[in-house]
């Protein structure tokens, strides 16, 4: 039955149209990220990461909630369990959440999607046990708080003022809730660290919040807290597909402007 | 169209939202739990009514499409973390969630990222002389505020630090533009609700 | 504590309570400031003037009350103008909470137009997993909607759904896209416009949120997008062009003065944080 | 198999999306509407996740009598009655919409709502001309401010043009710079996921890490 399916389909090309080259440029981006994670995995040496604005001030943020004696709030916003921003949240969830265990400070994790709920509750449980303090963990600090945005926002805002919160570190898919949490946080006393790829959403960080991280910042984030050799090359891997990317642009535009027609467009599209 | 009696409630608790403006009080708690309440309800309503009836009752009972019960199990099988001796396998109905995200996303950006790649090739020479400028300026905007990202390369390269800085200038701009271009749209939210207050809700009562 | 140093730390709820005083006041009283069109509108404009006609277009309503001032009053003014032009339209709204009301606006219009329903018109309603099912529109209508419209009666046997077997051209030739957030545009461009599918992808036309309005010029510019109609001055604009006034119109004053209320505190405090920095 | 299991059934999940979306063959087949389907029937089959963290928690609440109980009761309350009303009636059922036009609408847009608010003391409060940065992004705020509304115009009729020029050219690269990176940023840590390399969605399982 595959194999009559397969033969109809023969004549026509293998890839669905427009989609072999996209498919050959993902191959490429991830085959430089695969190639510059093996070798910092293997301990050879690869560039250094230039300094994040705002990243270390999660540890002080951390540390000011300490010396306060009140809570840190995390949040990963809307994102599904299947956003990739919501992957970049985690790498910094792990890290928050070793410094809460270590400083014993609480760690309030709010919710507004259940199955992020569930991988969320899994990470700081696994960063408190690495921590050596597996009793710090409190579950009902991980909290669901519906899957409305809105309603989600209402809670979060009767918490940061109940909870007396210290700091507020927001890295995610944000969308209108973004000004809502971070002015509502700020009310609250919090110091506040945010950052999203949502273009809408980083004008408002930029205003109410201490330090925002911009754009694809959030993922180096987890590569300049925690210093792992696999996130450091991930990085490294990254900014060379972006300088691949630039190369592109440069040749393109040259010749946009030499010929009639540009053959690397007209390549790409395909 | 809301009833008298409607609009009477509906008043009220958007009154009660908007005294949290002055402080955070008991009127706002509660709203704030009716609405827990409320919305994790309408969640599971909708679940059950919008998909999961569907598919236990017709594609399942009905239809007898037994291979439906693969990914039914496969969902229950998140509840095995509150047993913490078999929490393990929660981790399964995880890792098919986590996969199919990473697989739409290998599947469907690469064509809109090359798109936007594509439509950066620009040819400088417009129809007017301003034209001409702001696609040349749109060039180096674009390329500075690329290199503004580069994680790798040193600043103290002069002809990266003078490209950084336009770019992060360029990001500012572009910055205090979004915030500007979009109180209009918060602005708007609120005249809803004030048109409410003060239109919607007299002409329905006071009819 | 001197002048300079109160200017700057004025009570937020007194900026609160003259925020709603300059949107309440214009509402009750309006005064009329004049609409002047940007690019990107006349370009939505022309795009839908210049449609063959009987054209069908697909019009997504992916919004709910909170969205609505700004969106519906230019979906009423596209709507006009479809009917007006008689292409005919098909609604499909993919935030749940949003479905009746765009059911009642598109209605209120058809009628106003004398369409009739199925033939004219049609409303899908809204679906669960609207965004799979979205996906799924692009391989059969009829199938991806279970068969039903808003109100559960049978797709398979109206004329329109008949002569438009699937969301792809050339059955279609636009997507006029109400969006907020997500599900939204963004669902359009990766599974229903060209960006999808090169040779049957259809193209679309967003109307969107102010808040999103900036970051959707980049798809302007690329051509992905073959026009935007950006929030409740966007609606004015657009009102200003079919001929016809209303909401959208109304709600500038109220604007006008929030946004001069806004500059204002902010060169306040910035007048403050000069002078005493200065002393 | 702990280890095993859940990442190799990650990478075949991703696998099948790309297969069937990109290849010919693969999208004829129509099969990603049927795993999409089966997507959504495991999200459903999870959907008392929620419910159930709402449940532990303010139970907890009510039963330690912390301070604003009665609050959580209030919440498990609306939580069981309105579910055991809606999966009778559906969502179309009479007492349900009530419910939802005169609750649950005004208060999710009068939440929304706020925003207005909290954007005038934001920016009274943070839009200080600290730095050259912060003074551009300002000005670039208000010009834009100022051409959204027809008082613009009434100042100096080139403010609607500097401002749509601000929207079109500097910001709409600027917005792309951000965009393109996003996307770099998401493919790089997807492709770290699926590797098994990053430990977080399995709880420092991936094996390979520290």
């Amino acid at each position: 039955m595959l194999f009559q399916l397969a033969a109809a389909a023969a004549p026509k090309t293998f890839w669905v149209k427009g989609q072999m080259v996209p498919f050959i440029f993902l191959m490429v981006v991830l085959a430089f990220v695969y190639f510059f994670i093996s070798r910092a995995k293997a301990g050879m040496p690869v560039p250094p990461i230039r300094k994040i604005n705002g990243l270390e001030a999660i540890d002080e943020a951390v540390g000011r909630a300490t010396e306060m004696g009140r809570p840190v709030h995390t949040t990963s916003g809307l994102g599904y369990v299947s956003t990739p921003s919501t992957f970049a949240f985690w790498a910094i969830l792990a890290h928050v959440a070793k410094l809460c265990a270590k400083y014993d400070t609480r760690l309030i994790n709010t919710n507004n999607d259940y199955q992020v709920l569930t991988v969320n509750e899994e990470i700081i449980k696994q960063s408190y046990l690495e921590a050596g303090r597996p009793d710090a963990f409190n579950a009902d600090d991980v909290r669901y708080l519906s899957g409305w945005q809105f309603t989600y926002t209402a809670a979060c805002l009767g918490i940061f003022q109940r909870e007396k919160i210290a700091a507020n570190i927001m890295i995610g898919h944000f969308m209108a809730e973004a000004m809502l949490l971070a002015e509502g946080a700020h009310n609250a006393g919090a110091v506040q660290i945010a950052g999203t790829l949502s273009t809408f959403q980083l004008p408002w960080f930029i205003t109410a919040c201490d330090y925002t991280l911009i754009g694809e910042e959030i993922f180096a984030a987890g590569a300049y807290v925690s210093r792992e050799p696999v996130l450091v090359g991930s990085v490294i891997g990254q900014d060379m597909v972006r300088i691949l990317v630039f190369v592109l642009i440069f040749v393109g535009t040259i010749l946009q402007n030499v010929q009639a027609k540009n053959v690397l467009a007209d390549f790409l599209r395909r | 169209m809301l009833t008298p009696i409607q609009a009477w409630v509906a008043t009220l608790v958007t009154l009660g939202v908007l005294s949290y403006l002055y402080k955070e009080n008991p009127v706002f708690r509660l709203l704030e739990h009716v609405m827990l309440g409320l919305s994790t309800a309408h969640i599971l309503v909708m679940s059950w009514h919008g998909t999961g009836k569907m598919i236990l009752m017709k594609y399942i009972l009905e239809d007898q499409k037994l291979l439906y019960i693969i990914p039914v199990v496969g969902g229950l099988l998140i509840y095995t973390r509150f047993f913490p001796k078999i929490a393990w396998i929660a981790r399964i109905p995880m890792s098919y969630w986590v996969g199919y995200g990473i697989g739409y996303s290998f599947a469907y950006d690469p064509r809109p990222m090359l798109g936007q790649i594509i439509d950066s090739f620009i040819k400088f020479q417009g129809k007017t002389p301003g034209v001409t400028v702001n696609n040349i300026l749109f060039f180096i905007f674009l390329t500075c505020s690329i290199a503004y990202f580069f994680f790798t390369i040193k600043r103290e390269n002069p002809l990266m630090n003078v490209a950084a800085t336009i770019g992060r200038y360029a990001i500012m701009a572009a910055l205090g533009a979004g915030f500007g271009g979009t109180v209009i749209s918060r602005a708007a939210t609120f005249y809803g609700r004030a048109f409410f207050l003060l239109k919607t809700f007299p002409n329905t009562v006071f009819r | 504590m001197n002048i300079f140093e109160k200017l700057q730390k004025i009570d937020a709820r007194i900026i609160y309570l003259v925020v709603f005083a300059a949107i309440a006041v214009p509402m009750l009283r309006p005064i009329g400031l004049p609409v002047s069109v940007s690019a990107e509108t006349r370009q939505a404009f022309e795009y839908i003037e210049k449609l063959p006609p009987n054209s069908v277009v697909w019009l997504g309503g992916d919004y709910d009350m909170s969205s609505a001032p700004e969106l519906t009053p230019t979906g009423q003014a596209i709507a006009r103008q479809l009917f007006k032009s008689g292409h005919k339209v098909i609604l499909y709204s993919m935030w749940e909470t949003g479905a009746m009301l765009n059911n009642a606006w598109l209605s209120a219009i058809a009628k106003e137009f004398n369409k009739e329903y199925g033939v004219d018109w049609v409303d899908l309603g809204w679906k669960p997993m609207a965004a799979t099912v979205l996906r799924n529109m692009t391989q059969g209508i009829v199938a991806a909607a279970s068969d039903s419209d808003i109100m559960g009666r049978p797709l398979s046997t109206m004329p329109l759904i008949q002569a438009v077997p699937q969301l792809t051209r050339p059955y279609v030739e636009l997507v006029v896209d109400l969006t907020t957030g997500r599900p939204g545009d963004a669902d359009y461009l990766s599974t229903v416009s060209p960006d999808a599918d090169k040779e049957k992808g259809v193209p679309m036309v967003v109307v969107c949120t102010g808040i999103s309005g900036p970051g959707k010029m980049p798809y302007i510019r690329s051509g992905q997008y073959k026009g935007l109609v950006v929030g409740m001055s966007g609606a004015a604009e657009y009102e200003s062009l079919v001929g016809r006034l209303g909401d959208g119109t109304a709600g500038m004053d109220s604007q006008a003065a929030v946004h001069a209320l806004i500059i204002v505190v902010i060169i306040l405090g910035n007048v403050g944080y000069v002078l005493s920095k200065k002393k | 198999m702990r280890k095993e299991l859940p990442l190799l059934l990650t990478f075949v999940t991703a696998l099948t999306v790309v297969v069937f979306r990109m290849t010919q063959w693969g999208w004829d087949t129509k099969f990603l509407q049927t795993f999409s389907l089966a997507f959504t029937t495991t999200g459903v089959a999870a959907m008392f996740v929620g419910a159930i963290n709402i449940f532990r928690i303010h139970l907890g609440h009510i039963r330690r009598r912390k301070e604003g109980w009665i609050f959580s009761v209030v919440a498990l309350a609306c939580l069981v009655f309105y579910t055991l009303l809606g999966w009778r009636t559906t969502n179309q059922g009479v007492t349900y919409k009530w419910i939802f036009d005169a609750i649950w609408t005004p208060i999710n847009s009068t939440i929304f709502s706020l925003l207005i608010f909290y954007v005038a003391s934001a920016a009274y409060r943070a839009f200080r001309i600290r730095t050259k940065e912060a003074t551009v992004l300002l000005l670039c705020g208000i010009t834009v401010m100022l051409t959204r509304v027809a008082l613009g115009k009434m100042i100096w009729s080139e403010i609607p043009n500097a401002g749509n020029w601000l929207l079109r050219v500097p910001a709409s690269a600027a917005f792309r710079a951000i965009d393109l990176g996003g996307y770099i940023g998401m493919f790089a840590v997807s492709l770290r996921l699926l590797l098994g390399l990053e430990r977080s969605h399995l709880g420092g399982l991936g094996g390979s890490m520290h």
